[in-house]
């Protein structure tokens, strides 16, 4: 009995080190990366003791010297605040819309209403490439090129579905006598949706939410040919370490760890949410 | 305040039927009860009149307006459901606050309201906290001050004590038939349980399989059952109804043979006999004889089980009564006897 | 207003933003029509005579069969892998929350930097990854360098990225288990392996239905850690249906055959994804008895 | 000395390779002796660049520019491949929300064709826009006219409008670890046939790996590095008479012995190697010799900060081909402008100030290496800068004026170029990968790019 209890712990230790491992060791070896200069990424065998330089993280949050023009905002603060307007609007923006069309699918008792919404999740699954050269003539005819409006408009592609579907699942989570108390409660469909419904659904709305900026704020394509100088995204910025003949190794690993800053906090924070809201409400 | 009619209401989903062609009157300040075991429609009925279910024919009426076509919030009702339904994320007072809310009532207003329908429901205590906090019974007493805060035209109760425990099921009973009194709004009170029915109702209306069986004030469906499923049904423990058929005015079985006076004769027919009507009887009173199959003590009174035949019905017999399984037993019965037509079920 | 024409209002707003992504879609589709050039500026509408060109190429078959092995190979990785991390952090313990904080990470980087570092570190001679390896006395490996095991690589790649989130959904999914079910199996006696089996895994069917789902339709149209690793190479080893049309749009300017090629991995999600919707309806009725 | 370059370079086959170079010097004579930078004031341009050593020199420029000028510049700096995916999307689009880009002549090709690409010689020879002391004439001339097209496929390359002024250039040239080859013994090879008699002896030193090249499935494979050993061998795309020659007798030879020094001398996985492996891996010290490689990645050797090798790095010309010739192939980052845009008269502005005497000079300075105007290398800062590079003094600088002497693009200008070349490399990666036979994978690579003509 001891010795199953015994190598039953130590199958669970070992699962544990392999966990750790495979998904926290690459982590770990780019933050030392970020530490590090160039010839001692490169170096063979890898170096697990150097002397740690913070030269990657002041070259990525200031610029290279030299480049800061006067009363300008360095580049890559510069994107960070671009990817959390874009993402934060972008998420915003589908949790305004996605709401009433979640609650409507919902509940409104629509025909074809599973088609509908799984019309809108089929945007999800629609290759990007498909969408984004006739996009990028649009865009630049109609003037939202490189524009904030413009980028938030496209990231509802990746959000608009995720907060339709997941928000979807909350709502019908709801026990329905409630929404029929309200409504015989003399509460418009709007006033029940305000007072009654969101309240309840909040922790749906809140990992919805996230998973729409973790979703948008990872994205790379629609920034790479929609995105210009002003709008460009943190992903973008990301990539500005690769010059035509070199991957700056040390400037990469720090600007992923400083873009991965905003969706940890919100991760942590809203840990519980965020694994009700992957359920999509399949939690009951 | 106001009566309420239903005309000709069915309610069909496809093939399955709810409820058919119904027409009901509930009269002003009444408190009315539909009563019937799961499936008989009577909630569809009372979802209808709340405007949660559309009815596939039909009129209803609230007052002097049709509200068939109205949406909930229009017709001017309060409901209490099953499972209370509060909203789980206000307070009492904002749960009680809510109808007024909705109506744009002013905020000084409501405070008053609510405190007013609070003590009624006596939680005066408890204004503050979220229902999560609360007991059952507790609950359903905010369900009910959120009903009666805004003096609708009707009440709507959902089978409201059926998660409650016996003891606090017949405190709210009585404080449900206080509220009436007090408030004096027109009630339609949906329940499976012919106590609450009894208790109650100022007329019940007893319903299966989506038709109305009977309407009548209880001591009319108590004493004069107009099926054989209403007699069985009201009433504890239920009347036995036995089967037989009548001949010559008599009715009679294998160990029965009985008087049915001037009623017509029937090939088959049923018996409802009451337990608390059976007496023991000797000699020529005798009207049904079989042997002793269970005894049951309540306390204040012996329910004994006996086959008659190949049937059983079960006598309430005195306390202190003596008898032993296997023991044969001669019986009689009181007045109150219905005959039923062994086809149709209607009284005859 | 009646209830109807509210719901329709509400709806209204997100239909617009739908119409707003049809019309390049619908674009998109009509390109995959034509026999678009970049460079040049007039194109005619050739009917289907794309498709039938894809459908003749060998090449094109092979892309086909390599989405779908990538994709069935990300699928029964991630879906098992997943199911065991979850199983592993549902066991009380005091490691356990920062187990679970640490599987968010590889979420927060994003897919083409995850791509990039992974190559670095999986380059077989300089690589973090071998070295390991060599340590523990196992021979190198090319990884994403040699045709043999450069698409198995890329799925190694993608379940460091993506099996956080299958973990995460089914970790929610066996939290959802009501415990009396669980209390009820081992009153009577199952262990651990049978409560797995008879129950657990029973439940979380849907779940494993929804992973499934959202890793499908997602890894059909993989693209970027194709793009951040191997570009389809070496030679075509790892050269999928989004990284056909990919290199035919933007290194070669045939728009119109990167779009009958992306049009038809469109429609492959859309079946494949229709078919789990549904499987995923039926089963999740599961819950109902307990709902 | 210095001078030696100079004068090589000018008259180095770089012409010979473009007949009929047409001199543009008289346009600039004559010109008004007050020149108006003011005169796009308030407008802007919008410049797409490749992330490169050249723009990190150019970037502090700028404000000297927009002072000047009182033009607002914005700059769009991106990696490589993403730099060429957003301009291929601007350009079609027709849009012209960028004014000025870089490019190279394997580009222009597909831009000019499309007509996406603005015709500079009006604006060099209109006085009003063009500084007087811009000179045309200073450029290598064999670098600017590869950027002149008559945009007839297939020939007329040399001739016909102007569409990209050149900023830098790019040749190949193999560098080596002195201090391994010395302790092996053995001699760097000056052709291909030494090159593949020691293949297998160079990693039995302190070097871990033998030889890194690049050798990835794109067009980069036979334009560039490969390139220069097919062109050595005698191999170009097209002969004379216009027959292909992608599985020619010499083509074969070449393949074969280029498949052979990799699976002799370089490590696994080197069928994936690009331009990022072959920096970091000579770079980080493994590796005994680097093949053809960029001859701008010496900065990256020579500097301490960013190497292990930067004391022991020497330079040699890429190695002779079978009868004794060495050609080798050559980048020209270069500036267009988009014909979409709509202030061209500031983007010719910025143009030619980017490309001016002036702005060159102080873009080598800081790292912008290959100049393409006689006076950059004229200028003694520069010279002095390369000098040190190398085993021996002067040896960098001597290698890269052998093989300017030598590098040129080679290819017929066709707007499908990149997919027949792209083709290409998949028949060598087939013959690495699968052992294919190699005659027969190049000719089905030939056959396929036949049909991409019609």
């Amino acid at each position: 009995m001891n010795t199953v209890k015994l190598t039953r712990n130590a199958a669970h230790a070992l699962a544990q080190v392999l966990f750790i491992g495979f998904f926290v060791f690459p982590i770990i070896w780019i933050f030392m990366m970020s530490l590090k200069n160039f010839r001692d990424i490169i170096s063979y065998p890898p170096k697990f003791l150097f002397s740690p330089t913070l030269q990657n993280y002041r070259e990525t949050i200031q610029g290279a010297e030299g480049t800061l023009r006067a009363g300008e905002l360095p580049e890559y603060v510069r994107f960070l605040l671009n990817s959390l307007i874009i993402s934060g609007g972008a998420v915003c923006l589908a949790v305004l819309l996605g709401i009433p069309a979640a609650y409507a699918l919902a509940r409104g008792g629509l025909p074809w209403r599973k088609h509908i919404a799984f019309t809108f999740l089929s945007f999800r699954f629609a290759p990007e490439l498909m969408v984004i050269l006739p996009m990028y003539l649009i865009y630049t005819q109609i003037g939202l090129y490189d524009t904030y409006v413009g980028m938030i408009l496209s990231h509802q592609l990746i959000c608009l579905p995720l907060v339709i579907w997941i928000m979807m699942s909350f709502f019908q989570d709801v026990p329905i006598e409630i929404e029929e108390a309200a409504r015989i409660d003399g509460a418009s469909i709007l006033l029940t949706l305000r007072a009654v419904i969101l309240p309840i659904s909040g922790p749906g709305i809140a990992s919805a939410m996230i998973i729409a900026f973790i979703f948008s704020w990872n994205n790379l394509i629609f920034g790479l040919v929609l995105a210009g100088p002003n709008t460009r995204p943190v992903t973008m910025g990301i990539l500005q370490a690769m010059t035509f003949d070199q991957i700056k190794w040390g400037l990469m690993a720090a600007a992923a760890m400083v873009s991965a800053v905003p969706g940890m906090i919100a991760a942590t924070y809203l840990q519980r949410h965020i694994t009700r809201g992957l359920t999509m409400g399949a939690v009951r | 305040m106001s009566s309420i009619s239903l005309s000709g209401v069915s309610k069909f989903w496809g093939d399955t039927v709810g409820v058919k062609d119904l027409s009901l009157d509930i009269k002003d300040k009444e408190f009315l009860v539909l009563l019937g075991p799961s499936g008989c429609g009577k909630t569809t009925t009372m979802r209808m009149v709340a405007g949660l279910e559309k009815p596939s024919t039909g009129t209803i009426r609230i007052g002097e307006r049709d509200v068939t076509d109205l949406d909930p919030r229009e017709r001017d009702v309060a409901m209490v459901f099953q499972n209370y339904s509060l909203y789980p994320q206000m307070t009492v007072a904002q749960n009680i606050g809510f109808p007024l809310r909705a109506r744009g009532v002013k905020r000084n207003e409501q405070q008053e309201r609510i405190h007013s329908a609070a003590k009624l429901v006596e939680l005066s205590d408890y204004l503050g906290r979220k229902p999560a906090a609360l007991s059952g019974g507790q609950r359903q007493r905010v369900a009910l001050a959120r009903a009666i805060v805004r003096s609708p035209a009707a009440f709507l109760m959902d089978e409201p004590l059926s998660n409650l425990d016996a003891r606090l099921r017949i405190s709210m009973r009585g404080l449900i038939k206080r509220l009436h009194r007090e408030v004096g709004t027109s009630t339609i009170y949906v329940t499976h349980d012919q106590l609450e029915a009894m208790t109650l109702a100022d007329r019940v209306v007893v319903m299966r399989n989506g038709e109305v069986e009977q309407i009548g004030t209880p001591k009319e469906i108590y004493n004069d059952p107009r099926t054989a499923f209403v007699a069985g049904f009201v009433g504890s423990p239920s009347c036995n109804l036995l089967d037989g058929k009548i001949v010559n005015g008599v009715f009679s079985n294998e160990g029965i043979s009985l008087a049915a006076h001037l009623k017509p004769d029937r090939a088959k027919a049923t018996l409802g006999i009451r337990p608390e009507a059976i007496s023991l009887a000797d000699g020529a009173e005798a009207e049904l004889h079989g042997t002793v199959f269970a005894i049951e003590m309540t306390g204040d009174a012996t329910l004994v089980t006996v086959s008659v035949g190949d049937q059983q019905l079960i006598a309430k017999l005195d306390a202190d009564c003596t008898l032993e399984p296997a023991h044969t037993v001669s019986l009689k019965t009181g007045r109150r006897r219905y005959f039923f037509d062994g086809e149709t079920g209607l009284a005859i | 207003m009646s209830a109807r024409t509210t719901y329709l209002l509400l709806f209204l707003p997100a239909l617009a933003m739908l119409a707003l992504a049809l019309y390049p879609f619908v674009q998109g589709v009509l390109t995959a029509f034509s026999d678009r050039k970049l460079y040049y500026d007039t194109s005619s509408f050739i009917g289907f005579q794309n498709f039938i060109a894809l459908f003749a190429d060998d090449e094109f078959h092979d892309s086909i069969l390599r989405t779908l092995a990538f994709t069935a190979g990300v699928v029964f990785v991630q879906i098992p892998l997943g199911l065991g991390i979850a199983l592993l952090l549902l066991r009380q313990s005091w490691i356990q929350p920062i187990l679970r904080s640490t599987l968010v990470l590889p979420l927060l980087i994003p897919p083409v930097v995850a791509g990039l570092m992974w190559k670095t570190m999986m380059q077989p001679q300089s690589g973090i990854v071998n070295w390991l390896l060599s340590n523990v006395g196992i021979p190198p490996q090319t990884w994403l360098s040699h045709v043999d095991t450069a698409l198995l690589s890329v799925i190694l790649i993608d379940t460091w990225v993506f099996t956080p989130f299958a973990a995460l959904i089914l970790l929610a999914g066996l939290q959802s288990i009501p415990p009396e079910l669980d209390e009820a199996a081992r009153v009577d006696g199952a262990g651990a392996l049978l409560v797995f089996r008879a129950i657990q895994l029973p439940w979380i069917v849907p779940f494993i239905v929804l992973v499934a789902l959202f890793r499908v339709t997602d890894s059909l149209k993989s693209f970027e850690l194709f793009y951040a690793t191997t570009r389809g190479g070496p030679l075509n080893a790892t050269r999928t249906m989004h990284i056909m049309a990919y290199e035919e749009a933007f290194r070669w300017s045939s728009v119109g055959k990167a779009m009958a090629v992306v049009f038809v991995l469109w429609l492959m999600s859309y079946f494949i994804s229709m078919f789990l919707m549904t499987k995923w309806q039926r089963r999740s009725g599961v819950h109902h008895e307990y709902g | 000395m210095k001078l030696d370059h100079l004068q090589i370079l000018k008259s180095g086959s770089w012409i010979s390779a473009f007949a009929g170079a047409a001199l543009l010097g008289a346009s600039t004579a004559a010109v008004s002796q007050e020149f108006d930078w003011k005169q796009q004031e308030g407008s802007s341009v919008n410049v797409l660049l490749v992330s490169h050593q050249f723009v990190e020199a150019l970037k502090p420029l700028v404000p000297e520019f927009e002072e000047m000028t009182g033009i607002s510049v914005s700059l769009d700096v991106l990696a490589e491949q993403a730099a060429f995916e957003k301009l291929l999307a601007d350009l079609s689009s027709q849009v012209g929300s960028v004014d000025v880009f870089m490019t190279s002549p394997l580009n222009n090709w597909q831009y000019a064709t499309a007509n996406w690409l603005e015709p500079l010689d009006e604006f060099i020879g209109d006085p009003a826009l063009t500084h007087p002391d811009y000179d045309v004439g200073d450029f290598f001339q064999g670098v600017l006219n590869s950027n002149r097209w008559t945009r007839v496929p297939m020939q007329g390359i040399g001739e016909g409008p102007l569409w990209a002024l050149p900023i830098n250039s790019e040749s190949y040239l193999m560098a080596y670890r002195p201090s391994v080859f010395k302790e092996l013994g053995l001699e760097v090879p000056k052709t291909y046939d030494e090159l593949l008699a020691i293949a297998d002896k160079l990693d039995t030193g302190s070097a871990e790996f033998g030889l890194i090249t690049r050798f990835d499935k794109y067009w980069d494979l036979p334009y560039l590095t490969f390139g220069t050993m097919l062109q050595s061998y005698g191999v170009e795309m097209i002969d004379a008479d216009g027959n292909l020659q992608i599985c020619s007798d010499a083509s074969v030879q070449a393949t074969d012995d280029f498949v052979t020094l990799i699976k002799t001398a370089s490590p696994e996985g080197a069928g994936a190697f690009t331009w990022y492996e072959a920096l970091q891996g000579f770079a980080s010290g493994q590796y005994a010799l680097s093949l053809n490689e960029a001859d701008l990645f010496a900065p990256v050797y020579q500097d301490a900060e960013q190497s292990e090798v930067s004391d022991d790095v020497g330079y040699a010309p890429t190695p002779l081909g079978p009868d004794g010739t060495r050609k080798a192939g050559a980048w020209i980052w270069s500036m267009s402008m988009n014909a979409a845009s709509k202030n061209k008269e500031a983007a010719w502005l910025f143009l030619s100030w980017v490309t001016s005497k002036d702005t060159m000079i102080a873009t080598h300075l800081a790292g912008n290496m290959n100049p393409v105007r006689a006076s950059a290398w004229e200028n003694h800062e520069v010279a002095a800068m390369v000098n040190r590079w190398g085993e021996t003094p002067g040896q960098y600088s001597d290698v890269t004026a052998t093989m300017a002497e030598v590098a040129a693009v080679r290819f017929p200008p066709h707007p499908e170029l990149t997919r027949m070349l792209d083709r290409w490399a998949q028949a060598v990666q087939e013959v690495y990968f699968n052992g294919s036979d190699t005659r027969t994978a190049l000719c089905e690579a030939q056959d396929d790019v036949e049909k991409m003509f019609n």
